[in-house]
């Protein structure tokens, strides 16, 4: 399988998250560019995090009109899997792909420290190998991660069961304590109706390797990898 | 070129976590204001024939419906 | 007449009557208009470097790893595997005192470009920070504000800051001291130059374009700002943009990839001037410059700005002609601009054209070589008074501990540095909090690199060729504690004015210590930065601080271990026998509220026999936690050895009164499994390196105890020790 | 409680990097706007005793007097 990691201009874990891919998972992986105009040939997504466009009227809002969307979106709708990590994660809720918003942290300060996440459904390709009620410890690294959506949406969100993880304490236990940011319900990620986009703020790609204090990120790009070979045949990469 | 003064404000009820900051800022240094509420504002140089479309910019690009609110207001009164 | 006739458009751009003398002796011509602001600006002390550069050659600065060393933008020195570090440290003191935001994210942009600029890609940086206290409105805004521009551009362009230091004194009230390092890694065998050469190949303007920014500081005298525009209504003010900051890094290294790039140099102080005529001088060529060729911000610049203008992200590139396409067309791919603005020629004149006229044509060795001047120099008339060993009041050591941890220059810095994106890059393997940061050189597994800043004022006051010394012996023994050794050296030496004989006294004096240290630990000085002048408007100077930045060398990232105690049951030493003094310690301040007395011996030998042994104990595996002694000594390691674990300590302290607090080079508590005590043990005696056993990893207080005492004299809650500990908030 | 309204712009000549990226997303979207400039609003709920002050609030707190200019509204001006 193809990974493809998108490059948009200010963006600073593209090169994190296919070192991960590629040096860790041994997966093979495609930088895509911003101005690139098709994903042909790609079986997995990742917007990463970073600054893109200098993320100077909100968070990812310019990103959401860089000329690559267009192919994201109909990649989203064909079901292809999608992770959009920290500024991913806001450039997809700016483009409407995932429902709700990420404001300034309570703190109104930037905030980097490990926190951990507790995963609230498996019903997506990135959770797909993980257990209800794991926790995972990963690094956070933003100014504006405070999760927000109109109540009928949270609670919608809640009711299909697309919020996919939520900040805790060591213990697994969601704590007013372990909620780095002032999120609604806690929630770190979310997914669209399929289950197939997700975000979420905290960096798997940081902790993906046990030099770095933690592996545990590690397991969602292990979990699409096997979720994709499971729903396709191994010969797969075949173009959309 | 006209000029015209997009006005953005977090909507009544969204958090405005800046504006508290501002409020508490201004009180530590000995004003007793009341309230304080933060947005932007931004000045486009738009071609007469985009004038009708300013609206359909706030809301697709320069603001986001779900937390906010805008105003545009007219050439005449920018300056 | 000459003479006075010569004064006129110097002395009127800002020369000195001295300067604007040495120029004409040089040009044998008086400069024209825009000719005196290109040498006024390039003369200054910022760009000159005229009261220092005779002192800064007494710093050792080679060494068989020194790839590059001081005269580039940055240094570069080997570390194996075929790749090399690029270092440097500088500071952004005054334009933080103006404007913290501002003045900060520049000064992280600019450093950043000074390791880019050798062709290595950034990867971690330092800050060293020193303001007035913190309870104070103003101190408070500017802290709050430097490390939010420090966080704003840092975070933003993707490079993680790793480490730093964060001091308070009433010094420096007015004038804040922001000074930062950043860390590059290049293919030793692909590091770039910034010496210009190849006449007809061509010098390509990349980045930014250029606007009014930086004008009408040190650039302009401020009578002849206001042709175009009110003064009021300029900005002098550099503003940074840290998307543009990072798209320079990506396309640069891809430009570099591409090949054809014969040589390249940051656009900082002075702009374009201060580029082409260090690069032309460097190489020993001239430039053409053509100034209409030069992108532009702003309708209707002056030729005079464009010269001298501090706009950022720019950056000038000396390209070979069959190149320039390839290379300009890769960074219009990222969305920055890209323009021929000259050649190169083989005349050694610097000639600059603007509406097809020479406006300007200058030998570039005149504007790049200033003056060296041999200021007076005396010591202060109280030196010997300052030593006479402090009187100190009996006080409770429990009491004075906790004060000692919630003083500011000790207490946790989690609420600076958790503001900083220190993982960014999936590099930092060891982060902030601990005593220096490691990062792991993912080009040459298992190797890593550790670094380090530090400067301690209160020994430089007291003695500054002591202190100049102790403080670089402190920043390799934090090294030690994470099994890296010191390869390369920079420094950043803010002090008043140096025209005043005792500050240009204790300058000297600050660098022969540094010197002395340097040469001990065989770690060449391969950069840095002088900052003169920090005084406030009534003439009160900033406490001598000259700040240093290590960068160290870890065979394998996975053999470090935290300053923490790790196991309850682990033996506990303490390492090395370094004179420790009460003399200008943290504890004479606390307790007499003011640092009097004369700092340690640093007896630099001794201090790196202690160090080595540490390093080498971590990096077979020996140690369990390391940690040096420094501010508050002892009692502060050990105290803080507890907090970082989360462990307890029986301690039975050696006999002498300076134990405690006393503080002095080369000595570190360290905890040890009992089965690897004895390896320890022959360890530092085959060294020739003392220890002594203290005790054992218990509990969850820190007990103390008087050699041959029964009772403790400090028996303190791990909890409490923390609660005094994290009382900072920038 | 009378609402002022301050807003705060970046002097002409000061890098307006977010204007850029602005401009930049709206003709990304089609829009062929030919200038965006980017400021900040602060609505302020003054006691009428305060209200000579907010010129001097500006200076001190809510804008960077070496970088930015700053209006005041009249409380009539407002909505
Ligand atoms: N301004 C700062 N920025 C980033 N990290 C900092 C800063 N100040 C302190 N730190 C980090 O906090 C830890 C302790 O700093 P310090 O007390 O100065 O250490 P030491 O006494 O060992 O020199 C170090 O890891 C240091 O890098
Ligand atoms: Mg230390």
């Amino acid at each position: 399988m193809t990974w493809g990691v998108v490059v948009f201009p200010g963006a600073n874990c593209d090169r994190d998250c296919v070192h991960v891919l590629r040096a860790v998972l041994g997966a093979d992986v495609a930088e895509v560019w911003h101005a690139d105009r098709s994903l042909d040939g790609i079986d997995a997504l990742v917007l990463p995090g970073g600054f893109s466009y200098g993320d100077y009227l909100r968070s990812g809002a310019v990103a959401a009109t860089a000329a690559v969307m267009p192919a994201v979106r109909a990649f989203a709708a064909s079901g292809g899997p999608v992770l959009g990590i920290c500024n991913g994660f806001q450039i997809l809720t700016e483009a409407r792909l995932l429902p709700g918003v990420l404001m300034r942290n309570r703190s109104l300060r930037f905030q980097c420290h490990p926190v951990w996440v507790r995963v609230e459904s498996t019903a997506t390709p990135f959770t797909a190998g993980l257990r209800l009620g794991d926790v995972l410890e990963m690094p956070i690294a933003h100014g504006e991660g405070a999760y927000l959506a109109p109540p009928e949406t949270l609670d919608a969100l809640e009711a299909a069961g697309r919020v996919v993880f939520r900040y805790c304490d060591a213990r697994g236990r969601v704590v007013a304590s372990a909620n780095p940011n002032g999120s609604a319900a806690a929630i770190a990620g979310v997914a669209n109706a399929a289950g197939t986009v997700v975000g979420l703020m905290p960096h798997p790609e940081r902790a993906s390797e046990a030099l770095l204090g933690s592996a545990d990120g590690r397991r969602l790009f292990e979990s699409a990898a096997a979720w994709l070979a499971a729903r396709r045949p191994a010969t797969s990469g075949a173009a959309r | 070129m006209p000029t015209v003064r997009v006005t953005v404000m977090l909507k009544p009820g969204v958090l405005d976590a800046p504006g508290q900051a501002i409020l508490a800022g201004l009180r530590a240094l000995g004003y007793p204001v009341e309230g304080a509420r933060v947005g932007k504002v931004v000045e486009l140089a738009v071609p007469e024939a985009l004038r009708a479309r300013v609206d359909e910019m706030c809301e697709r690009f320069l603001a986001n419906p779900l937390i906010e609110t805008w105003t545009v207001e007219e050439p005449e009164a920018v300056r | 007449m000459s003479a006075v006739r010569a004064a006129g458009a110097a002395t009127r751009a800002g020369l000195s009557a001295r300067d604007a003398a040495e120029v004409y002796a040089r040009l044998g011509r008086e400069p024209n208009a825009v000719e005196a602001r290109m040498l006024a600006v390039m003369w200054s002390e910022h760009c000159g470097y005229k009261h220092s550069k005779t002192a800064l050659r007494r710093l050792p600065g080679r060494s068989p790893r020194v790839v590059s060393g001081p005269g580039e933008n940055a240094g570069v020195v080997a570390i194996g595997g075929g790749w090399a570090l690029a270092f440097k440290m500088e500071s952004h003191n005054h334009p933080s005192a103006v404007d913290p935001y501002n003045g900060a994210a520049t000064g992280i942009g600019g450093i950043i470009r000074d390791i880019l600029a050798m062709g290595a890609r950034p990867v971690a940086l330092l800050d060293s920070l020193r303001f007035g206290p913190l309870d104070e409105p103003r101190p408070r805004r500017l802290a709050a504000g430097v490390v939010a521009g420090i966080a704003g551009y840092g975070n933003a362009i993707g490079v993680p800051t790793v480490g730093g230091e964060l001091r308070i004194d009433p010094c420096y009230r007015d004038i804040p001291l922001v000074n930062v390092a950043c860390l590059g890694l290049v293919r030793a065998d692909r590091v770039v130059t910034a010496a210009a050469s190849g006449p007809g190949n061509v010098v390509l303007y990349v980045g930014a374009r250029t606007g009014r920014d930086g004008i009408g500081g040190a650039a302009f005298a401020s009578a002849e700002l206001d042709e175009t525009q009110a003064a009021a209504d300029r900005a002098s003010v550099q503003m940074g943009d840290p998307f543009a900051g990072k798209l320079l890094i990506e396309a640069t290294l891809q430009a570099l990839e591409a090949g054809g790039v014969v040589a390249m140099q940051d656009m900082g102080a002075a702009g374009l001037t201060c580029a082409a005529s260090e690069m032309a001088s460097r190489g020993g060529v001239g430039m053409t410059l053509d100034l209409d060729r030069v992108p532009l911000r702003e309708p209707a610049m002056r030729p005079e700005e464009i010269l001298l203008s501090e706009s950022q992200e720019r950056m000038l590139l000396v390209v070979a002609p069959a190149a320039a396409a390839t290379v300009a067309a890769i960074y219009r791919r990222w969305g920055l601009t890209a323009e021929v603005v000259g050649t190169v020629t083989a005349d050694r004149r610097l000639r600059v054209l603007a509406g097809g006229r020479v406006i300007a044509d200058l030998p570039p060795d005149v504007l790049a070589d200033a003056p060296a001047y041999d200021p007076p120099s005396e010591p202060p008339a109280d030196l010997h008074e300052r030593w006479r060993p402090p009187v100190l009041p009996e006080v409770d050591p429990t009491d004075v501990l906790l004060r000692l941890l919630a003083h500011p220059d000790v207490a946790g810095k989690r609420a600076v540095y958790q503001q900083y994106d220190h993982s960014v890059g999936i590099r930092t393997v060891v982060r902030p909090g601990d005593d220096a940061a490691v990062l792991r050189v993912l080009e040459a597994p298992p190797l890593g690199v550790a670094l380090v800043a530090d400067g301690n004022a209160r020994w430089c006051a007291a003695d500054p060729r002591r202190g100049g010394a102790l403080v670089v012996l402190e920043a390799a023994a934090n090294l030690a504690c994470v099994g890296a050794e010191p390869v390369a050296v920079t420094d950043c030496l803010n002090f008043g004015s140096p025209e005043r004989p005792a500050v240009y006294w204790t300058f000297v004096e600050t660098i022969e210590g540094i010197a002395e240290a340097c040469r001990a630990l065989d770690a060449p000085v391969v950069g840095g930065n002088v900052s003169f002048y920090n005084e406030a408007e009534g003439g009160r100077a900033i406490a001598p601080t000259p700040v240093v930045g290590l960068a160290g060398v870890v065979p394998d990232v996975a053999r470090t271990v935290p300053a923490g105690f790790q196991r309850a049951g682990d033996l506990i030493a303490v390492v090395g026998d370094g004179e420790a003094s009460l003399g200008a310690s943290l504890y004479a301040q606390v307790v007499a509220g003011r640092a009097r007395g004369r700092p340690a011996d640093p007896a630099p030998a001794r201090a790196v026999a202690a160090i080595a042994c540490v390093r080498d104990a971590v990096r077979q595996g020996v140690l369990a936690s390391a940690h040096d002694c420094a501010d508050g000594g002892l009692a502060v390691a050990l105290a803080e050895a507890c907090m970082a674990g989360g462990h307890g300590a029986a301690v039975t302290l050696p006999a002498g009164p300076t134990t405690l607090f006393g503080e002095g080079p080369g000595r570190f508590v360290v905890s040890i499994s009992p089965p690897q005590y004895g390896v320890f043990e022959a360890l530092a005696r085959a060294r020739g390196v003392p220890f002594c056993a203290l005790g054992r990893v218990e509990g969850d207080r820190l007990r103390l105890t008087p050699p041959g005492a029964r009772a403790a004299a400090v028996e303190v809650p791990v909890d409490a020790l923390r609660a005094a500990w994290t009382s900072l908030e920038v």
